[in-house]
This record gives C-alpha cells, structure tokens and sequence, in this order.
C-alpha cells in the first residue's frame, strides 16, 4: 500500500474534499500553521480562489460567520490555526454553534467544522500551547475528532465535512511528518470507531491525537522487554467508541491513559470515570492517568517537557499498573 | 407619515401591529398568571419596524433575531399558537419547547437562528449573507439587534467583514432608546456607549449607514425599502437605527402592561395613567399608525375596532391553544443534539 | 447564633468587603442578577458611588479591564451576572488571567474575583443555564469558588477578595433564599477546607454548590429510612482540600457525586478520577456521578429537570452504591 | 526631522536605536544557530516609536506589548544579558525562561504584561490606566499594538470602555504597514480591515486620534510627547497611528536578515541587496536618523562608528551571558502557578 506523510494525506483530503463538494469553503488559509510544509498549502488557494478566503484577525467574527454559512447551505471549514485561538470565538462555538440544533428543535442544522492545531508545538508557551478538547467535550452538540495517523486525518476529515453537526478537528503539528500507508481510494472513516494501532494483552493504553505516536513508540520499546501493550486511540471523542476501549479492556484489564489536555477535568479523567463506571471489578489494578501537568505551559525547554506527558512518565505510569 | 401603499396593505399592516401588541400583552397576563416563569422581553412599541420594515423582505431572505423576537416572527407571519405554545414550553411549539422565548426559531420563515446572547447573531447573519452570496441567490440577510449589542465586540468585527467582503446583510439596529435588562438609562450619549450618534460606527467600516424614527411606519418602509434594494443589487451591507422610545412597561426587569391598549386611545388617552400616557399619545408607533389612517380616510374607527376584536379572537383562540397543548415528554430532552 | 437567609449573607459580605478595602471595586452592579432581592444591592451602589461602576455590554472588554486593575493595584471583583456570558470573557479569562503570574515568573499577580451565576436558574434555556466550572478547572491558574450556604457565602467571598490570584467566584441563584446560621464576627473561610454538610456512616456523597442543598434534603429524606449520608462540601475545586474527602470515604467506602457541570469532562469525572487513583481498593462499589446530562440545557420545564442532577436520580445513584 | 532635544538625549536616542537593532540581527543569529526554536518577531523597523517615543514617558508609568516587544523593552532600559537569557529559556532570564520571546514582563520598568495574544492587552492596559486613575496617581497607561490588533473586537470594546470613563491611556499603534505572521499583504485600504485611515475607528468613539510617520524620530517624539501630557492631564484618552514600511526581514513568518546594518549605509546602501536596499535608503528610522544627525553636525561619522562598536560589545557580551546561563531546573516548572 501506498506511503504517505501525514501533511501529504491531509493535503490530499482538502483538495478532494475541495473537488467533490463546491458548498465547501475554506475560511482561514494555514491548515498547515507554521510547519515548514505550509507552502504547500497554496496549490489548493489558488485552484480555489472563490473558496478559500483569507479573514482578518477576528475569530469571533469569521467563526460566527462560518456557522451562519453553515446554517445556510454551505460547509465552511474554518481554520483557526494555534488551537488556543479558539477561545476568541468561544461563545460562537460553544453557545451558538453548539446550541444551534437543539435549540431549534432540531430544525436548524450547522455542518461546520472548525480545525485547529492543539497542544505543546515546542515553545509556544503558555498562550500558544492550549488543548481545548476537554472544555469542548464538556460542551454538548460539539462532534470531537482526533486524528493521529497519515490514514485517520484524511478519512477523518472527509467524514467532518459530510456530517450535519459542527465538528472540531483536533490536529497536532508534531504529527504532520509522521508517515504511514494511506491507500489510493480510501473510504472516509465514520466518526465513533477507536482504532487499536497496535495489539497486545498485557495492558490498555488509550491514547489521543499525537500521545497515539508517543505511546506506540513506547509501547515499541516496551515490546522488547517483553511488555505487550495495547495501544487503543478512540479518533472521536464526540461520537466515542467505548465498546472497542472496554473489549480490550476486558483483555488486559490494566489500563493507562494518555492525553494532553491538563489533568483536572481533561480528557484522561472522563475516560478513566466511565471505564470505572463500567469495569470497576475487571481491573487488576487503579486506572493511570497520564495527561498535561495542572501548569500554564512553560517556555523553556526542560520545563515544557517536564509539564507534559513524556515517555518517561508514560512508561513510568504502564509499569505502576502491571506491579 | 404613512407608507405610500394600497389600503389592503395598510390594514394588513395594521392588523399586523394590534397582533404582535394583542399578543404581547397578553404574554404579560399568562407569565403573571404563572403560566411560564423565565425571563422574558417583549416588542412593544417597535411594531412599525417589525411590520412596516420587514414587509420589503421576500420570502428567501434570512431574518436573525434576539431575546427580543417575538414581534418579528409575527410581522412574518408565524402561527401565534405555536408562537405562544414555544413560549410556554409545549409540545406543539416552534421548537417543541426547547428553545422558548429567547429563541424561537421558524426557518419555513426564514428565521434561522434566534439567539440570547447579545450580539450573538451579528457574525451568523453576516455568515448568511456570505452564505448567499457564495450562492449567486438574490437572498439577502436581515439582522435584528437592540443598540445594547454595539457594545460587543462581535458588531465590530462583523461589520469589518461584511463591509470587506461586500456581504448582502442589512444590520437593522432597534434603538429603543433606553437600555433593556435593568441597565443603567442610556441618555444620548448613553452611558454605556461613546460612539454618538451609533451610525458613526458602521460609517467607520465603510458601511452606509442612516439613523430614522422608528415610530413612523412610512419613513421606516421608506429607509428599509431603499435598503434592502441596494443590497439585493450586490452594494453591499447597510445600517439602519430605528430609534423608538423604549414602552415604559419594558423599563423594569420584568415586563408590566401600564395600561392595556385601547384602539381608542389613538384619539384619546385619557384613561392611561399618566405616567404612560406620552408613551401612548406620542411615542406609539400602533396609535399613532392607525390615527394616521383614519385622518387619512383610509378607514374608520368602526372598522379598526372590527379589526381589533377580529385580532384578539385570533389571541384567545392562540392561548387556549397553547395552553391546552402538552408538555413535551421528559425523554424527549435526549433528542436533538446531534443531527 | 444568629440566622441569615443566603442573599443577606452574601450583601453583608460585599457591604464589609468594601467597607474595608478602598482598592475594592464592583465592576458591574448585578450581584444578585435578576433575583427579587435585587433591590437591595442599590444601598451598597449608593454607598460607594465612586467603587461601583456599571459598564457596557462588553464582557471581553470590561473582565480584561479588571484584570489589568488587578496587575495594577486594586482588587475589581466583577459581577458577570449569567455564568454563561463568562464565554464572551474567555480569552482574558484563561489566556491572560490565569497566565499572568506564571509567565511573569512569579513577578505580575492579579488579585481579580469574576462573580457569576451558574447553573440551571429555571428556563433559562441552553444559552442562560451554564457551569462553566468544569472548563474553567481545565485551566491552570484559576480559584474556583463554590459557596452553597449562607456562612460560606459570606466567609469565602471575604477570602476570593484577599488573595493575590484571579479567583472565579461561582454562585448559584437558587441559592438566594436559603436560610443558615452566620456568625455576627465570622472569620473569612480559608481556601482548600472541605466542609462535612452532614455526617453519616453509610455513603459519602460529595456535592457542590447548589446540589449541596439538593443532596442535604434527600440526605434528610433517607435518614428517616435509616440510611446515613455524609455529605462533603469541597466548597473550593482549587486549591481542593482531598483530604477531608478522602477520609470521609476511608469510613463510608462508598461515594457519590453530585455536581451540576455537564458530565463529560465535568467536576464529577475528575473527582471520581482522583479518588479512584488514591483509593481503588477500598471502595466497595463503583463510584457514582449525578451531573447535568450531556444535552444543552431545554427550555421547558419538565425537560429541564430531566436532564438536571434531580432529586430522584440522587436518590437512585445512593441507593445503587448501597446495593 | 530632529528632535528639538540636547545633543545628549540625541546621542541616548541613537545608542537605544542601535542596541535594538544589534540585539534583533544577533537574535536572528541565534535562532538560526539553533539556540532557541519558537516562533518568534523582532522591533527592526520600528526603533523610533520605542525609543523616541517611549522617552516621552515617566518612570511610574505602565507598558503593556505584545509580540513584538523586545524593542520595547530595550528602549525603557531592560538590560539585554536579562532579555536575552529569557528569549533562550534560561534561569536568568526576565521570567525565569517560563515567558519568553512573546511574554517578557519586567513591573520594574513598567512592563506589566505582556501577551502574544492579539488585542488582548487593548482591554488590560485600560484596566491598568483605571487603576491609575482610581489612585489618583499621575501614572498613565501606554498600550502598545500593531495595525492588526485593531481587527479584534477587544479593541473596540476597550475604545468605548476607555473613551466613556475618561481613562489616562494611551493607545500606540504601530502600522508596519504590511501585516505579520503570514498574513495577506494588507496595502492601504488593507484587505483585512475596512476602516481607512484606521484612526477612523478611535474616532468614532470620540478619542482623539492622529497618525504620524513612525520612521521620523521627531515627528514621534512630539505627537506622543504631546498626548502623554494631555492624557497625564486627566483629558482621557489618546489615539496615535505610528506608520512605518515594514523590514523586508519580517516578511516571511521567521524573520531572515537580508543584510546586517551597517552604519556606513546611512550614506551608501550599496552593499545591500537590491531587494532590501530601498528599506534601508529610505524607510529605516534608524540610518534616517544617523543621517540627519550627522548633516546636522550634532556628531561625526567616526562618533556613530564608536557607538556601534560600543554597542556589538555590549550585545556580544549579552549573548555570552545567556548562552552561559543554565536552563532552569524541569521542577521550577511546577512554581509560580498561584501567589
Ligand atoms: C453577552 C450578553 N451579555 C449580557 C446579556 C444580558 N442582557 C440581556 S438583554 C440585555 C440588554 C440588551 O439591550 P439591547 O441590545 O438594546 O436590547 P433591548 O433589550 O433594549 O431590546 C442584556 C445586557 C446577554 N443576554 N448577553
Ligand atoms: C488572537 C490571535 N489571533 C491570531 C494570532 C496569530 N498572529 C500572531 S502575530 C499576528 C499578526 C499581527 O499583526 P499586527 O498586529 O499588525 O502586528 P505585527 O506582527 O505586524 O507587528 C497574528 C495574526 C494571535 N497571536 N492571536
Ligand atoms: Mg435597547
Ligand atoms: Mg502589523
């Protein structure tokens, strides 16, 4: 099967999806930030100069605007670039777009996705290294995808912009090089169906967006010493898959989490409280919670490190369980 | 001034202001009575906009409204039962109950979202507008929203866009003179906004602006029809204020009926007490529309009472229908969050 | 001792507070929103006419005006009245705020209190029912107060306006009436100190806010059945006093939890999280949440209380750990 | 023009320009070299308004930037070794190496806050100038932004909020003409904001606004001298526009230095690739300013020479310092979270 780097797959996605559905419009040119690999990006402005607009510095406005496009026939894919810019537009996306359907009685419809690149991207510091995901889950009416492999983002993100619901697209910069097979004619891949990226009986690792890569590189290690970890990414937190996470489970019953938005309320404590919710007698042992330290995200390298979930705590944290 | 339009289309008119004012009023009567209890706004005294002004618009358009919308889904013709059902959280509401009062939505009526938040719906309604655009329709959309939302941020930064990018929105800006929601009184210049007089802020993004009385039904038609036509053209967004002077019985928090309205009182408002009775006499964009009428000999006082027990027949028969339409199933909560 | 219904405690606190502090200024004249008390904030207004000041509609502008005053010398306790317009803040809320002390290292502080009114406040509907409690706790940096007596009211807004953090001060409008014992010379109540609303030997039932009152009458209802609840009031998510908490459960071994954010990601997920992490082996069954279901609050009123923390599903989560 | 100002200050000036200019060409040098590798901006381009400009201000006096700040903080005084250390993420740095590049805060000389946040200062230093005014202090608030910050709609709400409770702010908007971070180029009407001139936008929230050419140290230092004394004064607040042709090396999103400067080119540009030369002949407030200063026989080629030599020493020395400073140990990462 055909190889790919993950930039390449999701460049691949946007201009299919570019191609297939004129209703689609891009609002917000970097869907490949600051990556060396933005330039890229201009193939696709300039085939489709009448669908990719380029707004000025006014989240709230172009993000409202892009739902009001949505509400109305169109299926703009918003790009806010730093994922922490999302709380610019925090009303429109948790009050408005969120609400939009349900408000209505199920009339209205708001098929918008808003893309965003989350997390410690290396020194972006405490106002550039934000992992909205957890506050977003627990704002109702909010589709949450999480891609962590070349295949995933461009399934993904074909299924993002078919759905009728506002969709947030997760990404992470660190992935963008990551390579892996992406087959020619590839369906998209329907949201609320985990992935296991790599099988084993020992314990569960359920891991999100780039902590999936971490994770199977430490899991690799692990391998060698004849630890078997299984490595769960749920790609959708909104839909979420629980049987597959709860089938491996079963399995292993030892479990970690791994996930970079901050502990309190984040993404790893959900998961952990429905897991104990539904298999509190199966485990062998407590839940491990690897996630973002409840600090603001330091500048300086060995601190940024030290706050986020690294693949010493990760090991750290897969060895506590199986004692 | 009256509109220069056929007498049809003038007691259309009419009969439309006694419906939102008929309907409004007795709102006040069924909140009090504890027939629902949230917070509530009512239209009262902003008729001439909501009917005069939204006549110019043709079925496709977009309408994006707030708190304040009920008078704006009755000018468009909605059904006061399911209107009034909506509000008291029944079953056989616009939204089946779960949007209420602050957010009815009626998209068969071009009313696509109804938000709370102020300012909310000034960047979806430019959204509509690009929406539109992008789809070579001659829809345009109209954005309804109290002066209080100049103050977010979201105007301003909706106003940059739509004037950018050349978006077919009118921003129809309802000044109804002092501020809503128990905040402070909003003198010109109001305490709580430096921009004065407001229009300097859309002129400041380029957006053709024009301040008018919006008590008077024709200038209102006028300045709206001239918009809205402009727009549809490809010109780009424009701004209109609507000044009003705010009903006194919207000064409090919750809404109180002065002195229920007589179509009497267009001749002669004796009996309102008197600190309402300038509002009614002056400032009463009903009143003063259907005077106009009669001195125009365009009808009777004969045939405006007609109209009148006509449009509260209409009211009754809406109450007791919403009122006798079911609370939604409890389950039916889990419904529509996702589509 | 002398008794106080909630909105006198909390009046009398603000009236003491700026009384005592001339660097104390009211940014927003709604502390008690749309309550039939209202009124009687007016004194306090008139009292200190140059410390109460009503600004525009300008949540971003006038929450990032007082975080710059907090930098700056004074201590603004802003009143955002609905929590849910708190969204409209969020950037200087969480992005600047929260970060200001730690990016400085250690060198800018911002003495700021953010007053709200959380919850479901009846029909307000999904825009005007917010808790955003859970997000904010995602978000390092930030206090998080949650008073759920009159004593408390009283004593815990004393403590936000003295300590030199950004501090949300989270209120409950169904809390106005209540009425409760208040000391004539109360000290203020510090930070991270739970308090045992009720004893009882069977559960543990940790409750916040508003669900403290909720969860001390159906504690009421089942004593007479001879179930005994304890119900733990954190009253501050941060800094979180785990300890109280955690003795309380060493004795009861069975917990629940009744919180009114949402329930992914919400307050509930991440405290069952922690005690999971600290006392997986002593518990004797699963731990319980009763949150807000994860469905933007509806309009009507029998819907509303479906999706809220009702009574009858307390009572239900009790009766399941008991079993 | 020249400042009207002793021969001294001039000579200060000129020493403060260079230092910034020195320190931004070797912090290019030093990213490049790998020794940090976050996004980053530099003040090249813009000495004049920070240091001509800031002069202007007193000591008490509160700062608030943004990403673009070192210039900022070097005209005010900060010593380079410490504003360096923290660009590099060291223990000596400013912030102990948890700030950074973006977020460089030193209360001693002002700099209270300092965000990469745009427009999120625009409501903080209002707060800052409240404060201020709430002491009755004599301190004022300078907020310091560029053109695009104005695209936000925290800068409106701050505008209105700062214009209706009179607060001694000023607002220093630096246009460098064409936008940062990989922005569409915004030629004037710029294709990101609709109001032109920006003042426009000030204006119509009654603050008295003026646009000045930002590459002309005296031009800078009068119109900012005269606003901070009206503003210090208790007239409210002020509104300037500094215009300056952005740095050929801030075009691309990590900035590359086209030729380093060389006094020399006050007079002969020659050695510059043609590309950057116009910048450096005729847009670059720096050799504008060692031009005039020359012709104007306040000092001698060979007086600029000595400076500069002075001042790549000092720089020299500052990057020693940093890169000798030892990162902070990865457990202080879990200090400084509350008060
Ligand atoms: C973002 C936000 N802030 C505050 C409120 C509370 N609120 C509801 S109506 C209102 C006054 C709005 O005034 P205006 O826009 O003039 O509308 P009016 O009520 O006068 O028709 C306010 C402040 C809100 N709903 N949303
Ligand atoms: C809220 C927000 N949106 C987007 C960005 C990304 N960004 C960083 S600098 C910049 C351009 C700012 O232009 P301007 O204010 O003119 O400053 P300049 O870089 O030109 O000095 C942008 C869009 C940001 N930092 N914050
Ligand atoms: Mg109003
Ligand atoms: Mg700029």
């Amino acid at each position: 099967m055909r190889e790919l780097a993950y930039y390449e797959a999701k460049l691949e996605a946007l201009s299919e999806i570019m191609a297939a559905d004129d209703r689609v419009h891009l609002i917000g040119g970097s869907f490949l930030s600051l990556s060396p690999r933005r330039m890229l990006f201009k193939k696709i402005e300039e085939m489709y100069r009448d669908r990719v607009i380029s707004p000025p510095i006014s989240e709230l406005g172009f993000c409202g605007l892009a739902v009001g496009a949505a509400m109305t026939g169109l299926r703009p894919v918003v790009d806010l670039s730093t994922g922490s810019f999302i709380y610019e537009a925090w009303p429109q996306i948790v009050n408005e777009a969120a609400n939009a359907f349900y408000m209505s009685g199920g009339r209205t419809r708001a098929p918008v996705v808003f893309h965003l690149l989350h997390g410690i991207r290396g020194a972006g510091a405490a106002q550039h290294s934000h992992s909205p995901q957890a506050m977003l889950w627990n704002s109702p009416g909010l589709e949450i995808v999480l891609p962590s492999s070349p295949r995933d983002v461009r399934g993904l993100l074909k299924t993002a912009v078919s759905t009728d619901n506002p969709t947030i697209f997760v990404d992470h910069i660190q992935l963008f090089e990551t390579r892996g097979p992406v087959p020619e004619s590839d369906d998209p891949i329907p949201f609320g169906r985990a992935d296991i990226k790599r099988k084993g009986n020992d314990v569960t690792v359920v891991a999100t967006s780039y902590m999936v890569q971490r994770c199977l590189k430490v899991a690799e290690r692990l391998g060698v010493e004849g630890v078997a970890v299984e490595v769960v990414d749920p790609r959708t937190l909104v839909p979420l898959d629980f049987t597959t996470i709860l089938s491996s489970i079963e399995k292993t019953r030892r479990v970690v989490i791994v996930d970079e938005t901050h502990r309190s309320c984040g993404v790893a404590a959900e998961l952990a409280a429905r897991i104990l919710e539904e298999r509190f007698d199966k485990l062998k042992a407590p839940i491990r919670r690897v996630a973002t330290l409840d600090v603001p995200i330091p500048y300086s390298p060995p601190l940024e490190d030290f706050v986020s979930p690294s693949e010493s705590r990760i090991i750290e944290a897969i060895q506590s369980v199986l004692r | 001034m009256l509109p220069k339009l056929p007498r049809e289309t003038l007691l259309d008119f009419c009969r439309r202001m006694l419906l939102i004012r008929r309907f409004e009023e007795a709102l006040v009567g069924l909140h009090d009575a504890g027939h629902f209890s949230g917070h509530y706004h009512v239209y009262i005294g902003q008729e001439a906009t909501g009917v005069a002004g939204l006549s110019c618009l043709e079925s496709g358009d977009y309408l994006f409204t707030t708190h304040r919308n009920h008078g704006h889904l009755l000018a468009r013709g909605a059904d006061p039962r399911r209107l009034l059902a909506e509000i008291l959280g029944r079953r056989d509401g616009y939204n089946k109950g779960k949007g209420g009062t602050f957010h009815v939505a009626a998209p068969e009526l071009g009313f696509v979202h109804t938000s709370g938040i102020v300012g909310g719906i000034i960047p979806l309604a430019a959204g509509a507008a690009y929406a539109a655009k992008a789809q070579d329709s001659r829809r345009i959309a109209v954005c309804l929203f109290g002066d209080g939302a100049l103050e977010e941020g979201a105007a301003a930064e909706a106003f940059n866009i739509a004037s950018l990018w050349k978006l077919p929105v009118l921003f129809l800006c309802e000044n109804n003179g002092k501020y809503g929601a128990g905040r402070s009184v909003g003198a010109a210049p109001s305490l709580t906004m430096a921009v004065h007089p407001l229009i300097d802020l859309p002129r400041a993004y380029k957006i053709s602006a024009q301040q008018i009385d919006g008590i008077d039904s024709g200038a209102v038609h006028q300045a709206i029809f001239d918009a809205v036509a402009t727009i549809r053209q490809g010109d780009g967004p424009r701004f209109i204020e609507a000044q009003t002077v705010r009903w006194p019985g919207s000064e409090t928090n919750w809404p109180v009926v002065p002195a229920p309205t007589e179509v009497a009182m267009a001749w002669e408002v004796g009996s309102v007490p008197t600190a309402a009775r300038d509002w009614y006499r002056i400032s009463d964009p009903l009143l003063l529309f259907i005077r106009d009428l009669v001195e125009a000999r365009q009808t009777t006082r004969e045939e405006i009472s007609e109209l009148d027990r006509n449009v509260r027949g209409i009211i009754d028969d809406a109450a007791r229908f919403a009122l006798s339409s079911p609370f939604p199933e409890p389950e039916t909560a889990l419904e529509d969050i996702f589509a």
